[in-house]
């Protein structure tokens, strides 16, 4: 099957029966893997890791900050996706998508926030300290908050998808310049990313490393936090599916009574 | 009555009844002060009860404009003045209805927003107590503000204007109670101040709100 | 078999609690609602083919 | 319930626009008002209604015997059809809501946020709460306005039952409603221009 | 400039209401739109102006030639009768406001503000915008909304005249207006309701 | 285009139209800031040009609510729409209207307010300038979340609740030049920073406040 192929296939699940049909299989398999993969990684990594020499024990909060962390960061990518997908072919599915996706996404930020602050009391002896990473997560936040309201406020759907679209995309790039604001504005003391770095991995970076006993559980996490927020994602599309579903049928109830 | 306060509670939950959007807002002003002011914590920590109840002050005078501006656009403010509820009591039911949506939720949230702004431990305790005593009288004086400029289009600056020189005394009051507590100083003179306020605005001003009303009606 | 967390056992575990009760409300309420939306669909699909 | 309206003169903006009207309306008896745009028939049902106070002359057994609608029907856009109606039961007193809905036909639009009924379909709403004040004395202010034909039947049914049950009503309008009430036009009564020279109270 | 509608089907809040339309609105002819509460007047007079896209079907020849009237005026309060009418003559770049104070009587409200008058004034003022558009389609919906006897032929004048110079008119309205103009009734071309099982992306 | 924009600004100037409203909340705001965090001199010189360009930025923000809104209420947009003027236009004019009647009396009044919280010396004209370059771009996304809420009626908390998170960067960059203004130190690198985003926004916004209002429209 050829690549152009391939793609019209994919748009294939547009529609919204064949999305609903395909999850449904598809989605047993992801609550299992997902259940699996953050027992094991998060049982490991809690009892089966040392402590780390400065950090003591609190390094096992990592096995939930760090995913976390990514899963929020990662989860407004993909609502940027299907938001242009939406723009552009105006596939319902996938403007449902990002709508079901966003709590997904600002329960993430939470873990990360939540996690953070209470790492930071021992390690920097205070909850809340105004580094750019924590900041900008907290906007991040903010910026989940209002996308979320904006879809709750209005009332006709295609209007609601379509706006919040358009909030989806100026959003990212002014949370881009806030990033980039909010480092100029203050050097924090949170530490970089390391854990993407491929030195870090093979345990040959020096300073600030997450070394292998600690990444193989974390990637475990990690790995669960995706599979969990694919399944979120897909259970709660179906959700949306359902309820826009409701929606149209009502309307046209009205419009024929 | 209780007719009219279930009838607006449920609007305010409704989709764009914008409830929790003052909520929202005090969060944001909270997050916009370190950008503004700059983030050393010593200096936050010191602003901070100040800060905290002019953010939850500015997210109650901002609710303000939808308290009866929507009743009057469309019509229902006329029908209720001719119905038989005596128009005090309509403007107190809303004042409480508004209370309920927009300070309770304010005095739940502020102390997680203290966090934000490092407030000094026993502060938390003041900071609450203060907003709880202190957010009645700002929807009370509120609705006062509302019942004025119901007329006017749109009218929601103007409210602020006519508002926040009335909220003065409260604000007043409820920071040094605020910032006492921070600091561990005795809070009781201002506490009592501010209870007085609040108790004599909850008991006079809806009288003025029902006659500024019916004569914006006429 | 509860590993030794030294000194900053209450840390750890807060965050521990605080994270898993987030994450199992998030998939609670999203399977609650799930069940919710798919029942009331039905039921309208239902009156719907009925009449109209 | 008889009102009865002796000598009134009332003002709108300042401005006085009608004056010296007296009228009756007894019990089961309609009275529509006619007159010209901008004569002053709102105001004369806002200050009947007791929103305004009249500039001279007395006005008896208004109170709290008059449901007024006005030009928009104080609606809530979230709320759904019935909630509408309910509140206003509420308010009033009234038991039950069924016969306001089946007089406008709303069953089928029972369970509709109000915000997204067209035109006429608001309308019908606004005019079913009158049924659901229990008040005897109706004020309407253009009630019609952007209904079609059968549900300008409808609300003619509505009022003839209410005339049955010993109700009054006080209708503006600019068309024919086929009620037989008496007509009133308050063209006549349009208020003279003061002199302008003595300059009294009224800056006037 | 003819408008042709070609087998149209529009939709309000995501539903179908009217589908299979078709007309044509040669110059100097008036077409009166009829139909129950809630058919889709509204919805169809703003597809045709641009404001929202067909469902299917085709319009030609309405791009930049329709001035529409909807049920609101679009007047500021606190602009006066004169001003209102010069803003939207320098936006439309007409030239004089003249002819249509004259048309619909404003001239002694000239400079009144719009806020303080009644309604049957302010739908006059709304109305009156038209002749100042130039555009050669006029789009109406339920123009004579509380309009007084006068001041509706008023308007049927008004409306004659832009025929007698090759415009044409859209009228939805549920009274009779005394025009000459074919009566297209939109009752018969109510959407079919679509079947519900097959659940595409309109989720129907 | 100039007949919208005289008739905003005639709009704005006459009653009720709200001009100089937001002047005087940012200048209620600027006297209550002594009220909530105590009146301390050194304290409140620190913290002056951060409160006020928290100030001024909020009272661009309550003004946005009438920058569309009323239009839509009373249909002049739906007329506008199906007028000879592009909505990008349109929109830009407001924008700029809502500047011109908002923005610019913020940057004048600026200074007079900045000796209310004895604000140092060398302040006063980094104040300025920073606020002159970036009150523009509060306004234009301003617009810009005023489109998105048009429909809404009082949709005024919701739309702070979009508009604010847009405006952190603005509000950081143009804190931080009168901040380092304030203190002597260089200001080049905001400064340029505060420029390009108040040019890119000008510059692209429009588009997007256009597409968003013409969905609103349908
Ligand atoms: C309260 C708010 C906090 C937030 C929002 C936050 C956010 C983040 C984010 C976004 C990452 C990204 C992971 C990556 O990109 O690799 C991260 C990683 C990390 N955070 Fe935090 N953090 C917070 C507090 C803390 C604290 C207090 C500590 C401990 C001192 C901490 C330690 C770490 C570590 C060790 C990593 C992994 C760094 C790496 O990638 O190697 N964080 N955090
Ligand atoms: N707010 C106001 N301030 C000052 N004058 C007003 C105001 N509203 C209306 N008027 C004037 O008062 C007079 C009476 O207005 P009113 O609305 O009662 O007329 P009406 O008989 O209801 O007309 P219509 O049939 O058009 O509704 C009119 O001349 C009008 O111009
Ligand atoms: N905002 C909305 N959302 C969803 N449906 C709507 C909305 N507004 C109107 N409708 C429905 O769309 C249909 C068409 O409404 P429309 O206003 O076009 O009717 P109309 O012919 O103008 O009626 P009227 O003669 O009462 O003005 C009606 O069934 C109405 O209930
Ligand atoms: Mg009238
Ligand atoms: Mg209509």
């Amino acid at each position: 099957m050829s690549i152009a192929a391939k793609a019209n296939a994919l748009w294939e699940y547009a529609n919204p029966k064949k999305f609903l049909a395909t999850t449904e299989r598809m989605l047993p398999f992801f609550w299992v893997a997902s259940a699996i993969c953050l027992v094991v990684g998060l049982v490991w990594g809690f009892f089966f890791t040392p402590d780390d020499y400065k950090q003591g024990s609190t390094v096992k909060i990592i096995y939930l900050h760090v995913p976390s962390a990514l899963m929020a960061i990662n989860c407004w990518l993909m609502m940027l996706a299907t938001s242009l997908v939406w723009l552009v072919r105006r596939h319902h599915v996938s403007a449902l998508a990002a709508r079901a996706a966003a709590p997904i996404g600002i329960v993430m930020t939470l873990i990360a926030l939540v996690t953070g602050a209470i790492w930071g009391q021992p390690m920097w002896g205070t909850w809340w300290e105004w580094d750019p990473r924590l900041t900008s997560f907290l906007i991040l936040f903010l910026f989940y908050l209002g996308y979320m309201a904006l879809w709750e406020a209005i009332e006709d759907p295609d209007t609601a998808a379509d706006l919040t679209s358009v909030l989806c995309l100026v959003g990212s790039v002014f949370a881009l310049l806030s990033r980039y604001a909010v480092n100029f504005w203050n050097q924090g003391l949170h530490q970089g990313a390391s854990v993407m770095r491929a030195a870090a991995v093979t345990g040959t970076d020096t300073e600030e490393k997450v070394s292998n006993i600690f990444f193989y559980p974390l990637l475990m996490c990690i790995v669960g936090f995706v599979l969990l927020f694919i399944a979120l994602v897909f259970y709660r599309t179906g959700t949306e599916i359902r309820a826009r579903r409701i929606k149209a049928l009502l309307a046209r109830e009205r419009v024929n009574a | 009555m209780i007719a009219l306060l279930l009838r607006d509670l449920k609007l305010a939950f409704r989709a764009g009844g914008g409830f929790g959007l003052g909520l929202a807002f005090f969060l944001i002003v909270t997050v916009l002060v370190p950008f503004s002011v700059g983030p050393q914590s010593s200096l936050l920590a010191t602003i901070a009860p100040g800060v905290l109840w002019l953010g939850a002050l500015l997210a109650c005078l901002l609710s303000l404009d939808r308290l009866l501006a929507l009743d009057w656009e469309d019509g229902s403010l006329d029908l209720l003045a001719t119905a038989p509820l005596p128009l005090e009591s309509v403007v107190t039911i809303k004042a409480l209805a508004h209370w309920i949506t927009t300070g309770l939720p304010l005095v739940l949230a502020a102390p997680v927003l203290g966090v934000l702004l490092n407030l000094p431990g026993p502060g938390y305790f003041w900071l609450v107590v203060s907003l709880a005593l202190g957010t009645p009288a700002l929807s009370v004086i509120g609705t006062f503000g509302a019942a004025l400029t119901v007329g006017l289009k749109r009218g929601g600056l103007l409210l602020s204007l006519l508002v926040l020189p009335l909220y003065v005394p409260t604000l007043i009051f409820g920071a040094e109670v605020a910032r006492r507590g921070a600091t561990g100083m005795e809070t009781a003179t201002p506490l009592l101040m501010l209870a007085g306020i609040t108790a004599a605005a909850i008991a006079l001003l809806p009288f003025a709100s029902a006659a500024v009303l019916r004569v914006n009606l006429r | 078999m509860m590993p030794d967390l030294g000194k900053y056992a209450d840390t750890v575990l807060s965050a521990y609690a605080a994270s898993l009760l987030l994450l199992v409300a998030l998939v609670a309420f999203s399977i609650w609602r799930g069940r919710k939306v798919r029942a009331d669909m039905e039921k309208v699909e239902q009156r719907v083919s009925r009449h109209g | 319930m008889t009102l009865t309206v002796t000598d009134l003169a009332i003002t709108r903006g300042g401005v006085p626009v009608l004056e010296g009207l007296s009228f009756a309306l007894e019990p089961g008896r309609a009275l529509i008002l006619r007159g010209p745009n901008g004569i002053g028939k709102t105001t004369l049902l806002r200050t009947l209604a007791g929103l305004q106070p009249p500039l001279a002359g007395r006005v008896e057994g208004a109170e709290d015997t008059i449901a007024y609608a006005s030009h928009s029907d104080g609606l809530k856009p979230t709320l759904t059809v019935v909630e509408n109606l309910q509140f206003w039961a509420a308010v009033f007193g009234a038991k039950s809501i069924q016969t306001a809905l089946d007089a406008f036909a709303l069953n089928d639009l029972a369970d509709r946020h109000a915000g997204n009924l067209s035109a006429g379909q608001k309308r019908r709403l606004g005019l079913s709460r009158l049924l659901v004040t229990g008040r005897p004395m109706w004020m309407l202010d253009e009630p019609t306005v952007s209904l079609d034909r059968n549900a300008v039947t409808m609300f003619a049914d509505a009022v003839r039952g209410h005339l049955g049950q010993g109700g009054s009503a006080l209708i503006a309008t600019h068309i024919d409603l086929g009620l037989d009430g008496e007509v009133l036009d308050v063209g006549p009564y349009k208020a003279k221009p003061k002199p302008i020279d003595d300059f009294d109270g009224g800056f006037l």
